[in-house]
């Protein structure tokens, strides 16, 4: 149990929570929402991951010293990854809500099982 | 603390899948996010949290305005039961098999295991950071920096997603 | 002066470059000008990767080295497939002139078309995977807007399932490199194999490779996650239909796959080839079954490139030099024949407005370009020779066999036999035979159409070349090298130092 | 939107901006950035969307002024990045400046300046088209 923390086993419980919503549900808006549920997971595992037990932020401030720094900080790395995955999750929830509004105006429901122009 | 948090946050996301009410998924999904930013202050990643609350905040405003007045808002019809079954024992499956993968994870909140070198590219980020870039904020540092390259991806995601969003939209076929 | 960052920047400076073109007020000047930087660009991207055949090299961005920095490693394998992305761009962009009448906003089209091609060309180069994970998403996120650009109830349906699928994928994607990123702490992938060679990785990275295989899994549409394919890819515009098939699932799917698959297990290769023969065998063969049945030409079409991606997931999964070679073969020939048999779906479309089979007919008789160039398209995808396909074809069996797998040989062997099966009924559907009257009117497909399908056909009579000795050994030997034997990679990626 | 709405906003308004812009001139000292800054300005405009209407907003704010600042994002973007990677001007940095005081940390200002610019405009596009686009099926 030592080695397995919580922290990271509900991360992956709420990855595989928004994993049911895709596969499960029919609304495009509802797996919109699990979808950013998905990505939301994601982020916070890599978070875990770099995280320092009473660390603190990678923001130096006036006087302090590098060295001492460089053994406090949690990873920086890790929150840059983090921001960059943001902004990309939300650039594709964006094209994916143009989608679904350009649906809703061609077949006026949001409901994926009610469009069947294709075969399979 | 974090494990309390992240406890609501994963009952939020499950209200936000299940409710049959748009509007009440659309808020609940914007308490999963918020919760989220709240775990990252305790991580000690201001940076992420500053950006995760406004993108929370963008897409929830984006989401009520451009999908809400569409449609109803209360979703109808039966669940199907069998689907539901399916896809919580393939649910269950796949956490036992993560749980046997996370063992050889890392202790939680053990980072960093080994001495300042180079090879641990975080590492060198922390000790070193100030002095090669002359800027405090490490993130900032890495981002616009020693990974400027995956900024300039990021950016050009985003142009391209503006691109499509407008394309998509466009009036003329 | 380091040329391998140009391979992004051109593409990219040049679609920012064509989205500021709609402050031109006339549309024929708008058209004239975005046609002309987009096969500019192409143009140049296809003549610096033809120069780049053969050598490695390596550019440290912005002056970092690896792991602290991000660096663009160039070897065997990428070089080839960073010319045949070239070299297929181009041709979709002269296709496009005349195709991409039927849409409005051209300088869009194309500003997302060399946005997606910047994609391709990153992750080809790139040697972390975070950065991998960026441009992959770029020529995704670029791609899904192609798919749906239409904006028709197909298009948009496709495109949805598309991007629900794919978005699906890349989380699964992201979450492999948190693991790997736990476990090794470094993004580079020379670290990666450093730190994983030196300590036990334990069942952690067992896990990680198996994100990594879902993740790239619904990315090259292998069977248990093609969904997406048979309605995205036929849904697009006939151009990006070609790219799509011809070499996105390609360097989105298959390449990325087998660089980090062959990275993470570089000690024990068995499991993941195991893995990626199965996958092979059954794409190969039920995409192909799926094929037999449809109407629809560029649905057939959507499912001979699962079946296609089989063949190739299958001789890379061989694991032998030789086995490699030959998938790294296959996917050259399959992204000309590919994107040439959908260029000529595009072209049919574009004069009878129809996609369905049983509608054509004797279509040779108006439209002689299309026809001949499909007919060799066909017979290559069939493996026929002397075409391309027969040569690739051959080595994956060849390569089967010798390692000891002679009923994987026996499946590709039959695999292709279904698909000439499938060609000829597309053939004697649509090309040969009496004409309809409705169509007796119609006329050649202007000249830029015809253009490219005659040099891709060219390209497909001419491929058998690179298995001449000399050439074979420039072109696909050098993959085998750098994915068998990862300190050939490290000792590229970190410049000739140990 | 009601009377309330609109006072509060244009009493926030000002105090908005000023802590996007702040958000961006202190990104390499604290906490925040581009990214960060780009979409705190960004709610400035689509908070006028929502309290004032579409009409009103679009007259303070042009469209098109939109894009040309998403342009000049976009060239800043792209030329400061291939300054970035091909000399490295990382290293050379414009202005040394004092460790922890605001013109210091080379490039990355006008970087961060740049990428504002640029998410900025960008968000309140997609915004805008995505709120804006009314149905064309009777076309």
């Amino acid at each position: 149990m030592n080695n397995m923390p919580l922290a990271y086993g509900l991360a992956m419980i709420l990855f595989a929570v928004g994993l049911y919503g895709v596969v499960c549900k029919k609304n495009a808006v509802k797996i919109i929402i699990s979808l950013l549920i998905m990505e939301n997971a994601v982020n916070l595992f890599i978070l875990l991951i770099g995280y320092r037990k009473d660390g603190i932020a990678p923001v130096m401030v006036k006087g302090q010293e590098a060295s001492e720094f460089a053994s406090m900080a949690v990873d920086p790395l890790a929150q840059a990854i983090v921001i960059t995955s943001i902004v990309i999750g939300l650039s594709i929830v964006a094209l994916m809500i143009a989608i679904a509004i350009r649906l809703y105006d061609r077949y006026k429901t949001f409901d994926t099982s009610k469009m069947k122009d294709l075969k399979g | 603390m974090i494990e309390l948090i992240l406890f609501f946050k994963i009952i939020a996301a499950i209200i936000a899948i299940e409710s049959k009410n748009l509007l009440s998924a659309i808020v609940s999904l914007g308490a999963v996010g918020f919760a989220l930013a709240i775990i990252m202050v305790f991580l000690n990643a201001p940076d992420v949290a500053i950006v995760q609350v406004l993108v929370e905040v963008v897409l929830l405003v984006i989401l009520v305005r451009a999908t809400l007045h569409r449609d109803l808002t209360d979703l109808k019809g039966k669940r199907e039961f069998f689907v539901k079954v399916f896809g919580i024992v393939a649910v269950g499956a796949f956490f036992l098999g993560i749980a046997w993968g996370l063992i050889s994870l890392p202790v939680f909140g053990s980072f960093p295991e080994t001495a300042v070198s180079v090879a641990v590219p975080s590492e060198w980020y922390l000790a070193h950071g100030l002095r090669q870039t002359g800027i405090s904020n490490i993130v900032t540092a890495v981002l616009l920096d020693y990974r400027a390259y995956d900024t300039l991806g990021e950016v050009t995601v985003l142009f391209s997603a503006i691109l499509g969003a407008v394309v998509i939209l466009r009036k003329k076929r | 002066m380091n040329i391998l960052p140009l391979f992004i920047l051109i593409p990219i400076g040049a679609a920012f470059a064509l989205s500021t073109f709609d402050i031109l007020k006339q549309e024929r000047k708008k058209v004239l000008v975005s046609n002309i930087t987009a096969a500019a660009a192409c143009l140049a991207l296809t003549v610096l990767a033809v120069m780049q055949i053969g050598k490695t090299g390596t550019f440290e961005m912005g002056g970092w080295s690896i792991p602290i920095g991000i660096s663009l490693v160039l070897d065997g394998f990428s070089a080839p497939v960073l010319v045949i992305t070239g070299l297929v761009s181009l041709m979709c962009a002269v296709f496009s002139f005349s195709y991409m009448d039927m849409y409005s906003g051209r300088e869009k089209f194309f500003s997302l078309f060399l946005l997606m091609v910047a994609g391709m060309n990153g992750l080809v180069l790139t040697s972390d995977i975070f950065n991998l994970y960026v441009f992959m998403e770029l020529a995704a996120v670029s791609s899904f807007a192609l798919v749906a650009y239409g904006t028709m109830k197909e298009e948009l349906e496709a495109a949805f399932k598309y991007l629900v699928l794919s978005g699906v994928g890349t989380v699964f994607i992201l979450m492999g490199i948190a693991l790997t990123y736990g476990h090794t702490r470094n993004l580079s992938m020379v670290f990666i194999y450093n730190a994983l060679s030196s300590g036990s990785a334990g069942s952690g990275m067992y896990l990680a490779a198996g994100f990594f295989m879902v993740g790239f899994g619904i990315k090259a549409a292998l069977i248990p996650f093609h969904a997406w394919l048979p309605d995205a890819h036929p849904a697009a515009p006939a151009p990006v239909s070609a790219m799509l098939s011809g070499v996105l699932i390609k360097t989105a799917g298959i390449y990325a796959m087998v660089r980090v698959l062959f990275l993470l297990f570089a000690a024990d290769l068995s499991v993941a080839s195991m893995l990626l023969r199965t996958l092979g065998v059954l794409s190969l063969m039920i995409g192909v079954l799926l094929a037999l049945g449809q109407w629809d030409f560029k649905r057939l079409l959507a499912y001979h490139s699962v079946s296609q991606m089989g063949y190739i997931a299958l001789a890379f999964g061989i694991g032998t030099p030789l086995g490699i070679a030959a998938g790294l073969f296959h996917l050259l020939n399959h992204s000309v024949f590919k994107s040439l048999l959908f260029l000529n779906a595009g072209a049919v479309f574009y004069r009878t407005s129809t996609r369905d089979l049983r509608d054509m007919g004797g279509l040779n008789a108006v439209m002689p370009v299309t026809g001949y160039t499909s007919m060799i398209a066909s017979l290559s995808i069939a493996g026929l020779p002397p075409f391309n396909g027969f040569w690739s074809k051959l080595l994956i069996i060849i390569a089967a066999i010798q390692a000891g797998y002679l009923w994987l040989g026996l499946w590709a062997v039959l695999g292709s036999i279904l698909t000439l099966a499938s060609f000829a009924k597309v053939q004697r559907y649509a090309f040969v035979g009496e004409i309809k009257d409705k169509f007796k009117e119609i006329k050649e497909v202007p000249l830029p159409m015809a253009f490219s399908m005659i040099f891709l056909a060219v390209l497909c009579v001419l491929m058998g070349i690179l298995l001449v000795p000399g050439i074979r050994a420039v072109v696909l030997d050098g993959a085998a090298e750098v994915l068998l034997n990862p300190s050939n990679y490290i000792r590229i990626a970190t410049g000739g130092m140990p | 939107m009601s009377e309330i709405v609109k006072t509060i906003t244009s009493l926030v308004m000002d105090a908005i901006a000023v802590f996007g812009i702040y958000i961006v001139f202190y990104g390499h000292l604290s906490p925040g950035g581009g990214f960060a800054g780009g979409l705190i300005i960004s709610f400035l405009f689509i908070l006028l969307f929502l309290a004032y209407g579409q009409k009103k907003a679009i007259k303070r704010l042009p469209y098109h002024f939109i894009r040309r600042i998403n342009f000049v994002g976009l060239l800043g973007v792209f030329v400061l990045f291939i300054l970035a990677v091909y000399s490295g001007v990382f290293e050379l940095s414009l202005w040394k400046g004092q460790d922890f005081s605001l013109l210091s940390g080379g490039i990355i200002p006008p970087l961060n300046l740049a990428v504002w610019l640029k998410v900025g405009a960008g968000i309140f596009m997609v915004f805008v088209t995505l709120s804006v686009f009314r149905s064309t099926q009777d076309e």
